[in-house]
């Protein structure tokens, strides 16, 4: 598999995602904002960070980049559009999912492992999870997913919450940590995969998210 | 000097200048004017008096200071760059080395706490990757007044998110540091903040203008009105009176600092030496790194302001030389490097311009419009008169000394849950949660045990670092208090397996024409360095604060030590935490009846009194290396320091978080629980490693009982037992500080 | 022609500001009572140059739309003066 | 009585408005190129009860300068006015 990493002016997860790629044998690359094709990549990768240094709101500035065409292009090809965090806030903004990231109920960053709950274990990010509990970091200041009510229904009939938290850690409508789009091949969630790959940084709850996109 | 351009026309003269004495506001005395005037042989205009008071300030030049900080022991055959520079740098083998650096930001963020405690990250940050290194995490020490008051709350509030709105969004994780709360802080709030850095040896640089004919290249933000006088400002004390410092505010922006750190480390890979120096634009902004660079080589330097990015109109000589815009960056780079080397910050869209050269003249030569505006001698700008600081010991130190406290208590258990409530013992994750702690993915002890661990990628090494001082120590005994502080960093340390390498110091001291307070300065110093020439850390960078005071009322003396230490093997990394169920529990060390300046005695009676006992040096010593053995050999599964609270506390936090409690009994009243003694540390080892540890540790440790299945935690004197659920101990612990805040 | 634009962008009314929250309890506990809510939105200035009064309201609107307000949960007002170039 | 006061917080002329900045370079790029300068401030719409518009007009510039100012970068303007309640 060939995976770019986008790299927004004040990104700052692209290279701990290249590395959770690479240490999974994906041949991974940088690719720059201004970039404007993702031709020969087979996933795409919106890493987390404060794009445009998160003015206005997060991702709005970031969704002009020029590369965001290309973005647009792939996901509508059905190749894997993946956004963590900031990347989420991205992908919300720039219409490829619904809804919006907003302020967390309790104003302030927060940084901490939550336990999760894989809601949906078929997706094409989760498929290789055995268990429905895990632990992910999450790092955000503006987290709180939020979408009108007709949009959670829907994302709910369709199974597009792939992920909960089981503690609303950020007052997220129905506790949404990720969702994915209707066909299935855009993903967005705040926490982050890519800080759990390795045993010695405390999480391997990770490792199953980036088996799954290689499966 | 006959045509006044356009800007400059509303300056007074330099006859206005002294007849005005308008110098004694930025802190130049009238001697150092008189003397200034001599040595120029005419009167100084404005901007050359500008120029002056901010270089001569405290915060530039260390005037006062420096007779204190010329006898830190800085040599050992790890150091590569002692003091003097953006950073101190060690040797941490493989050609890599590790970078810090700590600073004070007290003034700023007590006028304005949100963007004062923000642009204090930012400046260090900037000292780390100015030297070529890459900043791999930050670190904050900060002191409070009591949280009950509300001015503590809104304080505590806008520092915390200033310091994690900017770490976060630069993407270094900020893993570890200290808090306490004490009255003596209620007008003067400490903030500091260390930042470490990861080196390959080939990329060191540091801030020297070399070479005549180099170019001197601007990058960064532009220029603004921001924080003009800003180091004269950290260099005079609070009058609560009046609010005129009021326009020294700065505003950071984490985003361009992003994009400054990135292409500078990039320039520095790419372009080696022809980028021949590299500093960033701090206190005094553009004179202070100017002078500095062209001093330290021995040359001149000439600017044309005319070219200085500027983000507002009309900004005079003077305010482009003063101002502290932050995110700013100077370099000496090679004349036909120039044009590339500024290519690169423009694609980044930040600003880059060659705004003079590097001379052989010797001078500070600044034009503005076409009209010279400035010329001096760079060194004697650079080199303000020696100052002897009188020092005399303080009253309280001389005085009849208080009785020994001697705590009566009835209800041990009652006291152990009041003191873990205590704001300074109790639980700092409602501050640090607020802090990403994880990003770049190489932290692997997070805040909330004793030092934090942030290992190299492709090594099989871990740097560890926290900060540590207990004001309450130094303010009793300020020899005694610098030694502890040294030795308290140092046991955090090692109770992670890894060896203390080098201090960085944050000095905050009140007004140091006192001569109490620079007995406090010059004495505490001296205990820092006995210390540090035990451990083998050299002090190889730090940072000073004076004039913490309000009204007269001084900090209690707070030097903050900074430390790092190596670990070289990454599976030995160890935890506070207890392991199993029927691990034995270790004291190394002996407890001793410490309750002067503790915060039992603070508990009890409201303040601090009495004598420190002094420590044995090659005791600490000795149980600093135990440790580090015994982990090493891997005897040892978990190690905590004993500090505030004593052991009671340090026992209670090696629960927490576990699903075990403790069985422990002593020979001593359970109050000693609550002692501070010096050099100890409580340690678990599996049953199975008994004969081999009890073999090493000899005589130095004491069995004291067992981790437990259940959650209990159950401390036993001789007169009586602390009995207290680990839930309900961690509850207290754990909510103290958000209770508080949100009361 | 020079113009000053002022645009405030607040959320809609079924959206949860968590920071007027926040500032609503501080303000009661500075015993402003009387205070019965409190939305925190934006407030933007914003200068530019037009060739009149229609074109320079219009580029503001597409503005806000395009750019300062996420139509999810934002709306806006605006006012538009011309202004003295100095 | 109830009243609706608005307030409109700027920063203070030489205050660097970074996030201004931003939004200034991006909508140049999205090609409002009339655009001359961008500043985000901070707008406020407060209910209060009062028994008269003096008494209420008192109260929002008090909150204003107490709490939602930080008079060392920021200045404001307000407006206010009766409302129905509803
Ligand atoms: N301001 C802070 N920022 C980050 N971490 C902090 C802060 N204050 C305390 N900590 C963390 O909390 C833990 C306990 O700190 P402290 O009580 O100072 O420990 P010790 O007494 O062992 O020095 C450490 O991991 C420390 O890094
Ligand atoms: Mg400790």
């Amino acid at each position: 598999m060939k995976a770019a990493v986008i790299q927004f002016p004040g990104s700052n997860c692209d290279l701990d995602m290249l590395n959770a790629l690479q240490l999974f044998g994906v041949e991974a690359q940088i690719v720059s904002h201004k970039a404007t094709s993702l031709a020969g990549y087979d996933a795409i990768f919106l890493p987390g960070g404060f794009s445009f240094g998160d003015y206005l709101r997060c991702g709005a500035i970031a969704r002009f980049s020029p590369i965001m065409t290309a973005v647009t292009t792939a996901a509508a090809a059905g190749k894997l559009i993946v956004g963590v965090c900031n990347g989420f806030q991205i992908l919300t903004e720039a219409g490829l999912l619904p809804g919006q990231l907003m302020m967390n109920e309790t104003p302030g960053f927060i940084c901490a492992e939550v336990p999760i709950t894989v809601i949906n274990q078929q997706s094409q990010f989760t498929n290789q999870y055995q268990q429905a509990t895990i632990t992910l970091p999450v790092a955000h200041g503006e987290g709180r997913y939020y979408a009108d009510e007709a949009t959670i229904a829907q994302l709910e009939a369709n199974h597009q919450v792939i992920f909960r938290y089981q503690t609303n850690v950020n007052g997220s409508a129905e506790q949404i940590a990720g969702i994915v789009n209707e066909k299935g091949n855009v993903l967005g969630m705040m926490p982050h995969p890519e800080r759990a790959v390795e045993a010695i940084i405390g999480n391997i709850d990770g490792q199953d998210f980036f088996r799954s996109i290689l499966n | 000097m006959t045509i006044i351009p356009e800007a400059m026309r509303n300056e007074p003269t330099p006859e206005e200048v002294r007849a005005s004495q308008v110098y004694l506001q930025w802190s130049l005395s009238q001697d150092e004017y008189e003397m200034i005037c001599q040595h120029l042989n005419r009167l100084p205009n404005y901007t050359e008096t500008g120029l002056f008071a901010a270089m001569w300030s405290e915060h530039c030049s260390y005037k006062k200071s420096k007779p204190v900080l010329r006898k830190f022991w800085s040599q050992n055959e790890r150091v590569v760059q002692g003091p003097g520079e953006g950073a101190g740098v060690l040797d941490i083998g493989d050609n890599q080395a590790v970078v810090f650096k700590a600073e004070s930001h007290n003034h700023p963020s007590a006028v304005e706490p949100y963007q004062g405690a923000a642009t204090g990250v930012g400046g260090i940050i900037r000292d780390i990757f100015s030297m070529g290194a890459q900043p791999i995490a930050i670190l904050d020490s900060l002191r409070f007044g009591e949280l009950h008051h509300n001015t503590t709350k809104h304080l505590l509030n806008g520092i915390v998110s200033g310091i994690a709105d900017y770490g976060n969004s630069l993407g270094i994780p900020t893993v570890g540091g200290d808090v306490m709360f004490d009255a003596t802080y209620q007008q003067n709030p400490i903030v500091n903040a260390m930042a470490v850095g990861l080196l390959n040896q080939a990329d060191l640089h540091v801030g020297k203008a070399e070479g005549i004919g180099n170019r001197i290249l601007y990058v960064g933000a532009k220029t603004g009105r921001d924080g003009i006088h800003g180091a004269t400002f950290a260099s005079s004390d609070f009058d609560s009176s009046t609010d005129q410092n009021r326009s020294a505010v700065q505003v950071g922006d984490p985003f361009l600092e992003k994009l400054l750190m990135d292409t500078t480390i990039k320039a520095i890979h790419i372009f080696g030496a022809a980028i021949v120096g590299v500093q960033d634009m701090g206190a005094a902004g553009l004179v202070s790194s100017s002078a500095e660079m062209a001093g330290k080589a021995g040359n001149g330097i000439h600017l044309n302001l005319n070219q200085v990015p500027q983000r507002e109109t009309n900004l005079t000589p003077y305010e482009l030389m003063l101002s502290e815009s932050q995110e700013r960056m100077l370099m000496v780079v090679q004349a036909d490097h120039v044009a590339e080397v500024a290519q690169l910050f423009t694609d980044a869209d930040l600003a880059a311009v060659d705004i003079g050269e590097v001379t052989a003249d010797g001078r500070y030569r600044l034009d503005f419009d076409g009209v010279e505006v400035a010329n001096i001698d760079v060194q004697y700008l650079i080199t303000p008169p020696k100052q002897n600081q009188k020092q005399q010991v303080p009253a309280r130190l001389t005085a009849e000394a208080d009785p020994e406290f001697v705590p009566e208590l009835t209800d041990v258990t009652a006291t152990f849950k009041d003191l873990l409530a205590q704001s300074t013992i109790a639980s700092k994750a409602e501050i640090f949660k607020h802090y990403d702690c994880s990003v770049r993915t190489d932290t692997v002890i997070k805040p909330g045990g004793d030092a934090a661990l942030v290992r190299i990628k492709n090594t099989r090494k871990v740097l560890a670092m926290t900060t540590d001082v207990n004001g309450r120590y130094v303010y009793l005994n300020p020899q005694v208090g610098g030694q502890l502080a040294v030795a308290e960093a140092a046991r955090n340390i090692v109770a992670t397996g890894a060896t203390p390498i080098g201090i960085t110091d944050c000095l905050n001291f009140g007004d140091p024409d006192d001569p109490e307070i620079y007995y406090e300065l010059a004495q505490s110093c001296a205990g820092i360095n006995e210390m540090a020439q035990k451990l083998n850390t050299p002090i190889i960078s730090g940072n000073v604060s004076l004039y913490n005071e309000t009204d007269g009322q001084a900090i209690y003396p707070t030097p903050i030590i900074g430390m790092v230490g190596l670990l070289e093997n990454i599976d030995h990394a160890t935890t506070i935490n207890f392991k199993n169920a029927d691990d034995l529990i270790y004291l190394i060390g002996t407890v001793r009846p410490d309750f002067n300046g503790s915060e039992l005695q603070k508990l009890v009676t409201g303040k601090i009194s009495g004598q420190l006992k002094s420590l044995d040096l090659n005791i600490e010593k000795q149980h600093q290396q135990l440790v580090l053995k015994g982990i090493e050999d891997q005897l040892i599964n978990s190690a905590h320091d004993v500090a505030e609270g004593g052991v009671a506390v340090t026992l209670a936090e090696m629960a927490f978080k576990t699903p075990f409690g403790c069985q422990v009994q002593a020979d001593f009243a359970a109050s000693w629980y609550f002692a501070e003694s010096p050099s100890l540390f409580v340690v678990t080892v599996r049953p199975e490693h008994q004969a081999d540890f009890e073999l090493l540790a000899r005589t130095q440790a004491h069995l004291l009982g067992k981790v437990t299945a259940d959650t209990k935690l159950e401390l036993t004197g001789s007169d009586q037992t602390i009995k207290v659920n680990q839930a309900v101990a961690q509850k207290l612990y754990e909510e103290s500080i958000k209770c508080q805040l949100n009361q | 022609m020079m113009y000053l634009g002022k645009v405030y962008v607040s959320y809609k009314p079924s959206v949860f500001d968590p920071q007027g929250d926040v500032i609503k309890t501080s303000l009661h506990q500075l015993n402003f009572q009387g205070v019965e809510s409190v939305t925190q939105g934006k407030y933007f200035e914003i200068k530019l140059v037009a060739t009149n009064l229609t074109e320079a309201t219009a580029n503001l609107v597409k503005m806000a739309e395009e750019l300062l307000i996420n139509p999810n949960t934002e709306t806006y007002q605006y006012a538009i003066d011309e202004i003295e170039v100095l």
